[in-house]
């Protein structure tokens, strides 16, 4: 009997209590260093495995290589279908040079199925502006990650 | 004292009338407006979160652009619907629920409150007529959440009016009137409040006012996880806004008959009348916002059981308490 | 639906209280011959080696991991009775963890029926290394739910015995499909009263589609997988519903997605897909294109 | 018409209602068809598929180890125990090793998930009988959960944590720690919730007694999980056919009495406690360092042959049924679902029952439509 006070005295004990919200997007959610957002590329680590595409279980990674003239294999387009990546991740684990790696941006939304079709530049340029955002992270680029599979 | 009808009914007297009832009309919007920003703010205060916090400072304009949001939505009255009743149903479920406020004795000085000679039993009347708007609604929408809704409501509604009638018999008992402002100097008189003497009474008041208001734990007429909204599943636009207006304006009147009948109304040591009843009637409101935050809802059946098997037995033996005590003391 | 349509048997689950752990170290027992090799942890292992190892068991799960399987896990020498109880005690800081499981070991081996007591014995017989032990003591007890449905059914019932990774495996024909598995969800031995998972596939190249249920007894603790094939083209099984109701959804899922009609079924219909969707996806010769402009 | 019937009553009609597919008690894309006179429930037809993804298809055309990501998908409330379940049949066709701390860690993240899953259980049956705040509660504890899982393998809700022979990562340091402050905490907030919502009447109220069926039912329907424990049978796989290192913890498995409403609910209440323990344990056990990733070929070919093994799911039996010919994708690979189960007895349950029986009992049998429709 008369649990139902017990109740409301629970709820007015969390009256004072601290406020969890984050005003997002003013604040920020801070993502951890693993956080699996859409991916950056880095061009010059790439030698065109293709791993990557094999990987990826919805085929959202379509890529080109020509080889140079030292014969080493240069990536020439490399895009990646944001309408279908599940962000899965698995990209990123079976590139041996570590050049496609995955950033904290997470705002995916756009007005059209087109905006989500991202290609070279636009992952570099993400590269780039993780690299800005987070220079600790950046020194080993080719980092933590396999040293810890291994 | 000021008396309506003290006064001859001419020219300035009506024009007096028609400033009061706009004058009230405002307040209660301003209350209603308010009270759903703390209504949000509460509860979410009590979840852990901020509430409402972005339009305007501290989220003072938010029920504001709500409120424009709906107007300036669109009107839809589904096709199937009963085009006539469907329109009319939200009036006739707001216009009572604002004309109770007319007995309800703000302060000392009511300068716009009918000092009506049957004050509480005008309000029990009255407020029974929106169950007809809500129930009209419900049907004309030809929906059968809406149905349901409307259904429960009503029969909620029937069932809790007279417990909630027999509660107030005891105060009316106390004070020897049903003019809700002799019992308000009744209770300035005998140096307590009714809250005191008719705990039982109050107590079966606050169960069953809380059923009449449609709020957690009594939420079934609009139980959103059931009936989608209840009866007014198909409402939108300012049509919607209506039923919320009702819904909230009768929480303001019924933290005023509250606090009329049990807490004293606008008396009180060192405070003005008017703040006094401002200071009751939030803390009425604002328990009912706590309970929310806190209470799951009932199911229809021991609602129906609750009032009849409970409520009902302790507001008679309420009553005739009351009326013992009364008759030999 | 008809789920009134049966009474399953009675004391299913009012055991007293002293057999239900002995039922599950009788099944523990199997399943842990199964696992032994595939747990044993290399010398790395943290857990220390004064971990208890009931001797109950000893002679079956000992005798179970031949040579060939011994894996690194032979850190134990040998002499030492090998093979971990099925409840291995809790090991590590509060190692007070000791389960009862030790004083139940000897009446869970009193209390498994001769059923299944014996295939654990005919494991114990030293299979040639190819074919695993585990794989051969499932094959074995097979051999004795066969034994079970024949003597009820006929020997045309069941089709083929073998085992589905250790889980003893019959084929049963499909007429008999539902009375077969009736039987054993009744039969006093096997008391199979628990439908544990109900699925269908499609062998194109061999010709048929297949059913399989993975059956166990709550009380008893065997772990049955029990198949039987239908026709591709005209794929029709007697439903289960009625000893089972609890496989209505299964089966109107294979219907939906493989399209076997289980006669008998209640309310057959697609339960994933559209009521005029076209075709059957799971089939291994489905092809959505064709389906559409069929 | 006349509103009198033969029989000199009022004449009623029974009428038909669609609970869902957009509903905000049915947790998704889930439609009941529901046949009420008044407020009676006739009749109810549970129709589901809204959220097929065909995974099962899916799955025949990738490799092992794609699918782990498809698995997250289908439980997303319960990812981590997804991912081990596929895991964990593979590994047992293989006959894999698996290195002491990935082990221990898989123990970890799939208990606390089981506590993230079963936390939010809690906060959506509260929000179908009414009470919002419960829900915001249980959101910010899970949010706690979800934010370490985000530390260990970067996503919150679809995991992608674990691979055949152990783990993507090992946890980063401090993670431990902190899984340690939350188990404590979590002992805390488990108080809080007894105190406002299972001592409150209403709520006893709503959930006692309705939606009961006994031991027999539930084993003839397949039904595992708390939906088979709340009837008093003792039924967990995390015992019954030992998987992993459950073996090695030292917990209970809590039963209910009755197998109404209210013991599903409590039972969620007390199994998240048996997981504090568990995961407290698993902590003190934890080898310091470690592999995570046992030797694993690179390419994950599974012999010819069929395998089926279930654990423990948040809602029950989560198996996973492997038929291989010896590729590296699967010839067949079918679902045990626990809540597509579970679901089956609903329609019986609800007959009889009132609209708001409805919702209690259909959010006490716990579904996730995700794993329904598969």
């Amino acid at each position: 009997m008369f649990g139902f006070l017990k109740g409301l005295g629970v709820t007015l004990r969390q009256l004072p209590k601290k406020k969890i919200t984050l005003q997002y997007p003013d604040v920020r959610p801070e993502w951890p260093e693993r956080f699996r957002g859409v991916h950056r590329f880095i061009p010059e680590l790439c030698i065109v495995c293709n791993q990557c595409a094999r990987i990826c279980p919805t085929s959202c990674i379509s890529l080109s290589g020509t080889r140079d003239p030292n014969k080493k294999m240069r990536i020439d387009t490399y895009d990646i279908n944001f309408d279908i990546c599940i962000l899965c991740g698995l990209c990123t684990e079976v590139c041996p040079t570590e050049s496609v790696l995955m950033s904290d941006t997470f705002e995916l939304a756009t007005y059209s199925r087109d905006n989500l079709y991202l290609d070279m530049h636009w992952l570099y340029e993400n590269e780039l502006q993780y690299e800005q955002r987070y220079p600790e992270r950046v020194p080993q680029p080719a980092g933590e990650a396999k040293e810890e599979d291994a | 004292m000021w008396h309506w009808e003290a006064n001859p009914l001419n020219g300035p007297a009506v024009l007096g009338m028609i400033i009061g009832g706009v004058v009230i009309l405002l307040m209660t919007l301003g209350v209603v407006t308010y009270s759903i920003l703390w209504q949000r703010k509460l509860i979410g205060w009590i979840q852990w979160r901020i509430g409402p916090n972005r339009v305007g400072p501290l989220g003072l304009f938010q029920t504001i652009a709500d409120v424009i949001k709906l107007l300036i939505k669109e009107d839809v009255i589904p096709e199937k619907s009963d085009r006539a009743m469907f329109l009319l149903a939200p009036i006739i479920a707001f216009v009572p629920s604002f004309t109770v406020l007319a007995v309800i004795p703000f302060s000392a000085h009511h300068v716009f409150t009918a000092n009506a000679a049957i004050g509480a039993l005008f309000y029990i009347a009255l407020s029974a007529i929106t169950i007809h708007g809500v129930m009209l609604g419900a049907w004309a929408s030809n929906n059968k959440y809406s149905l349901i809704g409307g259904m429960r409501s009503a029969a909620m509604m029937v069932s809790y009016e007279i417990p909630l009638g027999l509660s107030i018999v005891g105060v009316v008992l106390m004070a020897g009137s049903i003019n809700l402002n002799d019992i308000v100097e009744a209770q300035a008189r005998s140096g307590w409040w009714n809250v005191v003497p008719q705990i039982l009474g109050f107590i079966v008041f606050l169960i069953a006012s809380t059923a009449e208001l449609n709020r957690t734990p009594f939420d079934l007429a609009e139980a959103e996880s059931e009936l989608v909204a209840g009866y007014h599943t198909e409402y939108s636009g300012f049509r919607f806004a209506f039923f919320m207006l009702t819904e909230y304006v009768y929480l303001f009147a019924m933290a005023g008959l509250c606090a009329t009948l049990y807490l004293g109304g606008w008396s009180g040591p060192f405070l003005p009348g008017w703040l006094w009843f401002a200071i009751k009637v939030f803390l009425y409101i604002s328990f009912q916002f706590w309970l929310q935050a806190t209470m799951p809802r009932m199911r229809i059946d021991q609602l129906m059981t609750f009032s009849w098997k409970v409520l009902l037995p302790l507001a008679l033996v309420n009553l005739v308490l009351t009326a013992v005590i009364k008759a030999f003391v | 639906m008809n789920e009134e349509g049966r009474k399953p048997e009675k004391g299913l689950d009012a055991p007293a209280t002293a057999s239900k752990p002995a039922n599950d170290q009788g099944s523990a027992a199997e399943s842990e011959a199964a696992k032994s090799s595939a747990e044993a942890n290399p010398a790395t292992d943290a857990k220390p080696a004064a971990e208890a190892k009931p001797t109950a068991q000893a002679k079956t799960a000992a005798e179970v991991k031949p040579a060939a399987e011994a894996k690194p896990a032979a850190g134990e020498p040998t002499g030492e009775p090998v093979g971990e109880p099925a409840k291995r005690v809790a090991t590590g800081p509060d190692g007070a963890a000791a389960k009862p499981t030790a004083a139940a070991k000897p009446a869970a081996a009193a209390a498994r029926p001769a059923g299944a007591a014996k295939p654990a014995g005919a494991a114990a017989k030293k299979a040639p290394p190819p074919p695993d032990p585990r794989a051969e003591a499932a094959k074995a007890k097979a051999e004795q739910v066969k034994a079970a449905i024949v003597a009820r059914l006929g020997e045309a019932a069941v089709e083929e015995v073998g085992a589905a990774h250790f889980v003893p495996m019959l084929v049963i024909r499909k007429q008999d499909w539902p009375s077969a598995v009736d039987l054993l969800r009744t039969h006093p031995d096997w008391k199979t009263n628990y439908l544990e998972f109900m699925a269908g596939t499609d062998y194109k190249d061999k010709g048929y589609i297949e059913v399989v249920i993975y059956l166990q007894s709550t009380e008893l603790g065997h772990f049955l997988c029990l198949k039987t094939r239908t026709d591709r083209d005209k794929a029709e099984i007697p439903s289960l519903c009625s000893v089972f109701p609890g496989v209505n959804w299964e089966e109107r899922e294979i219907y939906d997605l493989l399209g076997v009609t289980f006669t008998g079924h209640p309310d057959l219909r697609r339960i994933m897909l559209w009521d005029d969707f076209k075709g059957h996806p799971l089939r291994k010769d489905y092809n959505e294109w064709d389906e559409r402009n069929a | 018409m006349s509103l009198i019937d033969e029989k000199d009553q009022v004449r009623t009609e029974e009428m038909l209602l669609n609970v869902g597919p957009q509903h905000p008690s049915t947790h998704g894309v889930f439609r009941l068809v529901v046949k009420i006179s008044g407020e009676t429930i006739i009749d109810a037809e549970p129709v589901i598929g809204y959220l097929h993804r065909g995974t099962e298809k899916l799955a025949e055309d990738l490799q092992y180890t794609q699918i782990i990501p498809y698995t997250d998908r289908l439980d997303y409330l319960a990812a981590m125990l997804n991912n081990y379940a596929l895991c964990h049949t593979v590994e047992e066709a293989l006959g894999l090793e698996i290195p002491e701390r990935a082990e221990y860690l898989r123990v970890i993240v799939m208990e606390l998930n089981r506590i993230a899953s079963h936390l939010l259980f809690i906060g959506t049956y509260l929000l179908d009988l009414g009470a919002m705040s419960p829900f915001l509660y249980v959101f910010a504890e899970r949010e706690r959960i979800v934010q370490m899982f985000n530390e260990i393998c970067g996503a919150r809700l679809t995991y992608n944590y674990m691979r055949i022979g152990g783990l993507r990562w090992d946890a980063p340091p401090g993670w431990l720690d902190q899984v340690r402050a939350f188990v404590g905490h979590m002992r805390e907030q488990l108080k809080m919730y007894d105190d406002l919502i299972t001592g409150n009447e209403i709520f006893l109220n709503r959930v006692r007694g309705i939606g009961v069926y006994d031991t027999e039912t539930a084993l003839a329907h397949g039904m595992s999980g708390i939906n088979l424990r709340c009837t008093g049978f003792e039924w967990d796989l995390r015992r019954k056919k030992p998987y992993s290192i459950y073996d090695r913890f030292d917990f209970e498995i809590p039963v209910g009495k009755n197998g109404d409403c209210f013991d599903r609910y409590y039972l969620h209440l007390l199994e998240m406690r048996e997981s504090l323990k568990i995961v407290e344990q698993a902590l003190d056990q934890i080898p310091e360092s470690g592999p995570v990733l046992g030797k694993v070929p690179k390419l994950i070919r599974v012999p010819a042959g069929e395998y089926y093994s279930g654990i423990e799911g948040a809602r029950g039996e989560l198996g996973f049924y492997i038929v291989s010919d010896g590729k590296d994708k699967p010839y067949r690979m079918k679902i045990r679902k626990p809540s597509f189960v579970n679901l089956q007895l609903l329609p019986k349950l609800l007959r009889g029952q009132n609209m708001a029986n409805l919702i209690a009992i259909l959010g006490a049998v716990d579904i996730v439509l995700g794993e329904v429709d598969a």
